[in-house]
């Protein structure tokens, strides 16, 4: 892990640091008005303060950094950078130069990395991270150990916010109607605007953020509703959790959340709860979940149950999966609840009362070390069922348990959506103060806020771009990114988590509590001051020393919500539920660009979606049965028509989709965003009403005989019984340990071979690779990981349409068993850094070969590219740079790129390298200590960011090393090991704990 | 009367290779040594009439061939083995049986090299300039005539006799070759 | 027949060939003098820089040891070029008016930094570490020569692969006590190899993987 | 000052008996052949032909230059089909290069005189299929500008080429296969140079291939060392032809790839390489056999024989394709097997069948000697080949890589304009070099025709 994390951070000490003065490029900025702002940016890529900054003590992309920028789509490609150096053999190096600092920040060492401890945000609650900075640029998010909610791991989401960071479609500046104003000229309006609203007590005020835990703002808004009392603060998010609120309001009359336990827990059943993935907790769950499907776990494998309309994370790992359509999950529920002994209807079940039986029973006998959990998507009626059943179960206080709530009364974000919009058509509101979020676009289809934005007398919107919304404001403020930022924030545990800055505002953005300090109060603070102001008043035992270790750990320790005991309502007597016949559409945040806000990110854009591997775009996804009905093929584009609205969109044919749901993914088809996210994917919003958030029946589907080409990474979903994915039960398991192996042909033997096996013996350390097919739950984090810490270039949905993407890593879906109701096996493939490896002996200049550790390296600078390596590598690991896909990136974009790993050009090869560059940042520093690298010291980028901890890397000469043990485990298997390749890389095969009541 | 050293040799000029053939003969029986046949294909037998004895080429291409094929391997071996010994696949440093086929390559590259060179080399070709191009009809020695040349400096030359002795054979005419 | 060449030509034609065996192979001998050429490697051309720093005044007249300035050699990749304010430490004593140190006063006033031309420059896909050098008993001269010798600095060497794989693969030949490594005027003893074996195994230092890609490629 | 030679021959006289019509003279055969070359005007048709060639270069250079500007991304190679046109192009060619070493040395060897004819010409073919196909494997490499890292030369990096690479054996075999075609071509054609230098007439002439004649007299003792240096070089040639495309198999058969592993390819790409061969040979001899009114020297017995060779290869081809699919089933190796079935009834099938009807089903037509002798369909069936031989190459490579070994990375391959710009480019230059040489050099071995003349029953040599 990173080494000196707990050096804080150096702003909190010197206001004036020696960083470089991007005030300056800032300045520029503002001074270029009229310009179009994405030339703006490629403007001042050529001022010297940023080629200096860029090359400040050489990062070794420095040459990477030099020329100039095109206007092209910035995925496409000209000139090659690398391929000069290549051709150092014959040309004269250009001179380079050295660009000191002129002051050099004390706690910054040219060529070392500094971590840092912060907090990343999705929907308002926090997950604590390190950023890696290189020479004051961020470049690498890992998950920060420490923090109590995600315990070292992250989601793609983290991963990729430092991507956003770069961003050159960011706001950058401020802009008045349109035109570039300055924030001077932004407080005076604000000045006179605020003086009107105090006359009126803030009659006409409105705040409309999204769902905010940060104890500092909470703070503000209170001063700020206390000065302006009739002002009204509007919460909301397009995909918050509004149902589970309501739900626990209805169980327990009043407002508390729901807190999971379960690793406590043997038996859990899922409904339509994706709480592996998409649930604010998730890493923490995932890691709970992760540690009791282990084969080696102590206390016995647990066994899940999921019924879900369309297949999730969480239904992947299903030991049994019931396919339901989302309006049958309640009926669902209330016949569990009535099998458990609570008023419910049993007449719901239908055809799955089998399935219920079992699963009450399997509940019952695990009582108390159970878990049951509804998903957001389910009405609060389901939630509150839920709460009942735990109730029932005695898993309430064990693996359930409630803690205050952020807020201290309810929040209904749809209601005070409605109510806003209210008031503005009204006129009782006049003037609007948007933070971040993009209503316009997201608000459902039946509240037109567009229009209501047209009436208000001043709408202004802090943001980090410019999207749909910023059109309609009087004042639109660049917001500052959260790695540019000072603030805080809970997260799902209330755990307080502290966000400091790792580099000042590229483009002089604004934090939100700057901005409700600016209507506050003028002269405004900075938020650093703000945030330090607020928790230096909030009595804490010895701040400065209290604050430090906040700043170095990234959380305030000992912060989390104590548990309560709730006495849960009298439940209510649900009766007759029946699903809605017919056709039935369900809405889902996509698992890449969430609600819309990431649909700008390359990374997640191409990042391929689970069980589909869609990438730059989603569908209507539809289950192979109504495909059928309808003679639809993937990409046919069809026409929706849901409550008088209409929606053409290709469909994509998902097993395991339930017959009579069609799941659209949220954030695509937007209008205005940035280069990247422009033109991709149809825009679900555009059938979502405030009385079907999440789903609703009486959809019509029509094909209209076009179709669209989508791009996805895998075409072939059959494993064609080849010996690539082991899998098995749990009771098998138990009787015979090595009963995997023993149906499975076995590795030829060490010595059947015409050479000496013994030629090259690997005597010092022998790195390997182990990943656990049981636990991985194939969330692609390692993916995004991988592709942030190797300077992974995307393609481009074109280029991916060719195959030629680029991961590293990949996570292969397979199914087995019926279209229907399949079984999904997620594999994570790497290179697999065979001792004999295919890929070596066929390169004709070396340029692949094997180090004395047993990595199979490859040596970018000496690639010719003759692609031999490729076709002969059976597992197809290798990519290869078709074309530049480097070249045409801002000065700005290239920042991202990690200084320790070459940046590859046109016409290289390159794979995964087991991260040989912290492989040799470790092994330098524990040779400098003249001692061995430790077991753990040295963690993979993928290794690193897994939720589940099912990646393990390694010595496997150190019999002591977790990845030696593992190996030694009878589930180790090496894939496609008859062909005698020796991968160093090895899966413990998967097994699944069926129910052995359960036919299915 | 020209004395020897101002001309090349006499030459005559005959209609088919058989009297050519039959005419070198004679001649060699006659004593002469230096002298040479001119035809516009490759006519068996005529070396020999002429006295000459077998060529050294395959020699030389059998030494050609052993160079380049030990050439090749030591290439192999000083390259993957001594200069930058690597693991490659597990392979062993001196992957013999892969190291063949180059091995063969240069082998024959070798030999066909000193091949062709040699043919040229004894011939002392390039050499634009000959006195025999001096004869009349000469241009017709590549297409259908055959020539019987005998030099002047043949110890038994004696310019009237030599011109006797050839005119005992049907050629079509016998002339001096200036030099 | 009459002739079509005269008799020159035979001469010619030989000669003619002889020419263009000897421009082939004089080609490639050219190429390679020219790849070893200061011209292309800039061993020993002295490197204008806007400021006319000496190592000789400072190194050896002032006797600086490298470490003042080049802070991180010990401890990070980058041996570290000097922020101005360290130049500024004396020089806001001494030859406070001096017109050559006019660019560093500059610099301290306006925040921009000084751009120095970089002599020793390795391509971008080599990632050279001064710390496990430096740690490991290869000292300054070893690469930068006697940088206390040279009034404007100049590469020593060509920094050549080739060049960097000759140490790699017989360290014993360059590697010396630690305490030494920034000593200037430390000379190889006499019996350099064997001293230079004892030293690699006291240092721990595994010889074998030296010369793997990896170690310089990533 | 020579007698008019001969009017052209036309079918009925030389019946398929006849290497050479009869009533032939030295002279005759010397100016008829010569003429050609010094011909002040060559016929129209050349013109057209040269024109079309010449065509078909400039779209070469175009696409080459563009990608060189963008790169390989510019063809339709992606993972897991990353090789594309430009190898299937290569071992056509390359495949395409071995009828005239076949002719000139195997048949030397085995004293066919029904070389003498066509040799001459079959090695020029030779010569430029082979420039063809070297343009390839530097094309189709990531960064061309560093290729001669695949050649060993003491560099400023220590490094050397990685001798277990198929591809760097191609390198040496290719190369090598060129310059022993180039040495034996030049080495026949010398005899000739002397003749056309002596029947020039304008001074220029006669000074342009007198110098490249490099003063020949037809000495008995050039002749005698000619003679022994140009067996020789034959008896070498024989192996190397033989090595050249079994090199070119290793590519393949050297990696694990199914469809690739496999041990019958090197003499079967071999047989399949003389098949092209000959087809190519007859596509081209046919047309130019007609244009210049050769057929007094290239008689049908020529067309004939080349025409049973075709049947032979083609047999033997025939025979690889049921091993590789009887192999496949025998081995029992899922991997094989799945390949196999791929190949038949996967999405490239309807290429596969095509090449079925091409390279097997066409060929059986040769057992008919009316088909032999015909020239009209012996063109037409040569011309199927050539395509075949293109389409098995195409198969080999492509579904052999679309569907190995992980499921999950199965791909297909589509070729853009540009893959197709490339090889009708390649023929442009064949084409252009090929005119070229019927212009100014004798395209068929006049000694040696002589020597037919002189004694039709004296074996060569």
């Amino acid at each position: 892990m990173p080494m000196n994390r707990h050096d804080h951070h150096p702003i909190s000490e010197t206001e004036d640091s020696g960083r470089i003065d991007i005030s300056r490029i800032r300045r520029r900025l503002e001074e270029m008005h009229g310009l179009n702002y994405w030339r703006s940016l490629d403007e001042i890529a050529g001022t010297p303060e940023f080629q200096d900054f860029l090359h400040r003590e050489f990062p070794s992309a420095a040459s990477e950094l030099k020329d100039e920028v095109s206007r092209r789509h910035f995925l496409k490609i000209m000139g090659a950078s690398l391929a000069l150096t290549g051709m150092a053999a014959c040309t004269r190096q250009p001179v380079e130069k050295i660009v000191p600092y002129v002051k050099q920040p004390p706690e910054l060492v040219p060529g070392k990395p500094l971590h840092y401890a912060t907090t990343a945000l999705l929907d308002g609650f926090a997950t604590g991270i390190l950023v890696t900075t290189h020479e004051g640029r961020p470049t690498k998010i890992e998950g920060n150990p420490d923090h109590p909610i995600n315990l070292g791991a992250t989601t793609a989401f983290g991963q990729a916010m430092v991507l956003d960071l770069y961003d050159p479609d960011r706001a950058q500046t401020v802009l008045n109607a349109g035109k570039p104003a300055s924030w001077e000229a932004f407080l005076s309006v604000m000045n006179l605007e605020m003086r009107a609203q105090r006359e009126k007590k803030g009659a006409g005020l409105r705040i409309l953020s999204g769902c905010v835990t940060s104890p500092v703002f909470h703070s503000q808004m209170r001063a700020l509703l206390a000065a302006f009392p009739l002002a009204k603060w509007c919460q909301r998010e397009p995909v918050g959790l509004d149902t589970v609120r309501l739900g626990a309001q209805i169980a327990f009359g009043r407002a508390v959340e729901t807190l999971y336990n379960f690793e406590k827990a043997d038996v859990i059943l899922a409904l339509d709860a994706d709480f592996l993935s998409t649930h604010p907790a998730s890493l923490r769950y995932a890691r709970q979940f992760s540690t009791r499907r282990r084969p080696d776990t102590a206390d016995g494998m647990n066994r899940l149950y999921v019924a879900e309309p369309s297949s999730s994370i969480t239904g992947a790992m299903a030991d049994h999966r019931l396919s339901l359509a989302a309006g049958g999950i309640e009926a669902l529920a209330s016949a569990l609840a009535h099998r458990l002994g609570l008023p419910g209807d049993d007449g719901g079940a239908g055809e799955h009362g089998g399935w219920i039986a079992a699963v009450a029973a399997d509940l019952k006998r695990a009582a108390g070390r159970s878990a049951v959990i509804a998903g957001k998507g389910q009405p609060a009626s389901v939630h509150a069922l839920v709460h009942w059943i735990n109730g029932a179960l005695g898993n309430a206080g064990k693996t359930v348990v409630y803690t205050n709530a952020f807020d201290s009364e309810l929040v209904n974000g749809m209601e005070s959506l409605k109510k806003l919009v209210a008031d503005i058509e009204s006129g009782s509101a006049d003037m609007l103060v948007m933070l971040g979020g993009n209503p316009v676009y997201d608000a459902p289809v039946d509240i037109d806020f567009s229009k209501a934005l047209e009436k208000l007398k001043m709408c202004v919107r802090l943001g980090v771009d410019e999207n749909e919304t910023s059109r309609f404001c009087h004042w639109h403020i660049p917001a500052a990114h959260e790695l540019e930022s000072w603030g805080d924030a809970r997260a799902f545990d209330g755990t307080v988590s502290i966000t400091q800055p790792l580099i000042e505002p590229l483009y002089g953005g604004k934090t939100p509590l700057e901005l409700i300090d600016a209507l506050l109060r003028q002269p405004t603070r900075n938020s650093y001051t703000i945030v330090r102001d607020y928790w230096s008043a909030q009595n804490l035992p010895d701040f400065e020393k209290t604050w430090r270790k906040a700043l170095s750990d990234g959380f305030i320790a000992g912060t989390a919500f104590e548990t309560i005991a709730v006495t849960s309502a009298e439940p209510a007597r649900t009766s007759n539920i029946r699903p809605g016949g017919g056709l039935e559409l369900v809405f889902r945040p996509d698992p890449s660009v969430w609600d819309g806000r990431f649909v700008n990110n390359a990374w997640l854009q191409e990042l391929p979606r689970p069980f589909t591997k869609l990438t730059w775009d989603n569908a209507a996804l539809i289950s192979p049965a109504l495909a059928q009905r309808e003679q639809l093929q993937n990409g046919d584009v069809v026409e929706l028509e849901f409550r008088g609205r209409t929606l053409r969109i290709p469909v994509w044919i998902l097993p395991g989709q339930a017959e009579n749901s069609v799941t659209l993914h949220l954030g695509y088809g937007r209008q205005k965003t940035g280069r990247v996210g422009t033109g991709t994917g149809f825009n679900a919003y555009a059938l979502r009403t405030s009385d079907a958030l999440w789903f609703g029946s009486g959809l019509q589907i029509r094909k209209t005989g076009e179709t669209y080409p989508f791009s996805t990474t895998q075409r072939h979903f059959n494993v064609e019984g080849r010996d690539i994915i082991r899998e098995g039960t749990w009771q098998e398991f138990q009787s015979d340990p090595h009963f995997m192996s023993a149906r499975t042909e076995p590795e030829p033997g060490r010595d059947d071979t015409l050479y000496s096996p013994d030629e090259f013996k690997y005597t010092g350390y022998k790195w390997g690779m182990s990943i656990d097919l049981n636990t991985c739950i194939g969330c692609n984090t390692c993916a995004i990981a991988c592709q942030a810490e190797n300077n992974i270039p995307t393609v481009g949905k074109d280029q991916v349409a060719r195959g030629r993407e680029m991961h590293w890593i990949r996570v292969d879906a397979y199914y087995r068993g019926g279209l229907d109701d399949p079984e999904i096996s997620h594999q994570p493939v790497p290179c697999m850094h065979c001792e004999n490896a295919p890929c070596e002996v066929v390169c004709p200049v070396g340029a692949t070969v094997h180090d004395d550790e047993g990595l199979n390296m490859q040596v970018y600078n000496r690639c010719i590219g003759t692609r031999y390596c490729s076709n002969n590598c059976p597992y197809k690991v290798r990519r290869f740079n078709f074309l530049e896909f480097n070249a045409g990136m801002t000065s700005v974009q290239k920042m991202v790129k990690n200084p320790d790993v070459t940046v590859r050009s046109r016409g290289v090869m390159e794979k995964c390298t087991y991260c040989t560059q912290r492989i040799n940042a470790a092994r330098i520093t524990a040779e400098k200590e003249d001692r061995k690298i430790r077991d753990g010291e040295l963690v993979t980028a993928c290794q690193a960011a897994c939720p589940a901890e099912a990646i393990v890397f390694g010595d496997l000469n150190d019999p002591a090393s977790r990845v030696s043990k593992l190996r030694a485990q009878p589930l180790s298997y090496g894939m496609l090991g008859e062909l005698n390749t020796r991968p160093r890389t090895s899966y413990l095969g998967k097994l699944r704990n069926p129910n052995p009541e359960m036919k299915s | 009367m020209k004395t020897n050293n101002s001309i090349y040799g006499l030459i005559a000029e005959f209609e088919t290779h058989g009297q050519l053939l039959e005419a070198a003969n004679s001649a060699r029986e006659e004593g002469y040594c230096r002298m040479d046949g001119f035809t516009p294909f490759p006519v068996e037998g005529l070396p020999q009439a002429l006295g000459r004895g077998r060529t050294k080429i395959p020699l030389i291409v059998l030494l050609g061939g052993i160079c380049g094929g030990l050439g090749g391997y030591f290439m192999e071996w000083y390259a993957n083995v001594v200069s930058y010994p690597i693991n490659i696949g597990g392979r062993p440093l001196n992957s013999w049986p892969m190291f063949i086929p180059i091995t063969f390559e240069l082998t024959v590259l070798g030999a066909a090299l000193s091949a062709f060179f040699s043919a040229l080399l004894l011939n002392k070709l390039p050499q634009p300039y000959h006195p025999v191009f001096n004869a009349p009809h000469f241009e017709r020695a590549s297409i259908d005539r055959f020539f019987l040349c005998i030099e002047s400096i043949d110890p038994k030359f004696e310019p009237v006799a030599t011109r006797a002795f050839l005119e005992k054979f049907e050629a079509i005419n016998i002339s001096e070759v200036t030099k | 027949m009459a002739q079509i060449f005269n008799q020159s030509a035979n001469t010619i034609s030989r000669v003619g060939i002889l020419c263009a065996l000897l421009a082939l192979s004089g080609t490639g001998w050219i190429a390679a003098e020219v790849f070893w050429s200061p011209y292309t490697t800039m061993v020993g051309v002295p490197r204008e820089q806007p400021v006319p720093f000496s190592h000789k005044h400072h190194v050896d007249g002032l006797g600086i040891d490298c470490r003042y300035c080049h802070v991180s050699a010990e401890t990070s990749r980058f041996a570290g070029v000097p922020p101005t304010d360290t130049c500024m430490t004396c020089h806001s004593q001494l030859w406070k008016q001096a017109a050559m140190l006019e660019p560093v006063r500059q610099s301290l006033a306006t925040g921009k930094a000084i751009r120095w031309n970089r002599v020793n420059d390795l391509p971008d896909f080599v990632y050279f570490d001064h710390s496990i050098h430096v740690n490991k008993g290869i000292g300054c001269v070893s690469c930068h020569g006697q940088v206390d010798q040279m009034p404007l600095t100049w590469k020593q060497n060509t920094l050549y692969m080739k060049w960097c794989l000759d140490c790699h693969r017989a360290p014993e030949k360059e590697i010396r006590p630690r305490d030494e490594v920034f000593d200037m005027k430390w000379r190889k003893p006499a019996d350099q190899e064997k001293a230079g074996r004892e030293l690699l195994t006291a240092y721990h230092v595994q010889t074998s993987r030296l010369t793997n890609c990896s170690v310089c490629h990533r | 000052m020579i007698g008019d030679p001969p009017p052209g021959k036309s079918d009925q006289h030389g019946n398929p008996g006849e290497l050479i019509a009869p009533g032939q003279t030295y002279a005759g055969i010397t100016g008829r052949i010569t003429s050609i070359p010094l011909a002040k005007q060559p016929p129209r048709a050349w013109y057209f032909g040269f024109a079309i060639g010449f065509a078909l270069l400039m779209m070469l250079f175009l696409a080459v230059t563009w990608l060189l500007v963008k790169g390989v991304g510019i063809w339709g190679i992606n993972m897991p089909v990353a090789w594309g046109f430009a190898i299937v192009n290569f071992v056509w060619w390359i495949g395409i290069g071995h009828a005239g070493t076949f002719i000139s040395a195997i048949l030397l060897l085995l004293f066919q005189q029904w070389r003498t004819g066509i040799n001459r010409f079959t090695e020029a073919m030779t010569l430029f299929a082979v420039a063809c196909a070297g343009i390839f494997p530097l094309l189709h490499l990531g960064r061309p500008w560093v290729f001669w890292w695949i050649l060993p030369y003491p560099d400023t990096m220590g490094l050397w080429p990685q001798f277990r690479s198929p591809l760097v054996w191609d390198v040496f075999a290719v190369s090598t296969y060129f310059t022993v075609s180039l040495l034996f071509w030049y080495l026949g054609l010398l005899p000739d140079l002397a003749s056309v230098r002596d029947m020039a007439e304008t001074p220029l002439k006669r000074k342009i291939y007198g110098f490249f004649a490099l003063g020949w007299r037809g000495s008995a003792a050039h002749w005698q060392r000619h003679q022994s240096a140009y067996l020789l070089l034959a008896g070498l040639a024989a192996p190397l032809v033989l090595s050249v495309h079994s090199v070119v198999s290793f590519d393949f058969s050297v990696a694990i790839v199914p469809g690739w592993h496999s041990t019958i390819f090197p003499p079967y790409f071999v047989a399949g390489a003389i098949f092209s061969g000959f087809a190519m040979v007859l596509n081209i001899i046919i047309p130019i056999r007609k244009l210049y009114r050769l057929e007094g020297f290239i008689t049908t017995r020529y067309l004939n024989n080349m025409a049973n060779i075709m049947l032979v290869t083609g047999e033997m081809v025939a025979y690889g394709y049921l091993i590789e699919a009887f192999m496949a089933w025998y081995s029992g190796d899922k991997f094989e097997e799945y390949m196999m079935h791929n190949r038949a009834f996967g999405p490239y099938g309807w290429v596969f069948w095509g090449l079925m009807v091409l390279n097997v089903a066409v060929p059986q037509l040769l057992w008919s000697r009316r088909v032999r002798t015909n020239t009209v369909l012996l063109f037409l069936v040569a011309f199927a080949i050539n395509i075949g031989m293109w389409v098995e190459r195409f198969v080999i490579v492509i579904t052999s890589l679309q569907r190995d070994f992980m499921p999950s990375a199965w791909g297909m391959y589509t070729p853009t304009a540009w893959d197709w710009a490339t090889l009708a480019g390649t023929v442009g230059l064949f084409l252009t070099l090929l005119f070229l040489f019927i212009r100014f050099v004798p395209m068929i071995s006049i000694s040696e025709t002589r020597e037919l003349v002189a004694e039709p029953k004296k074996i060569p040599a």
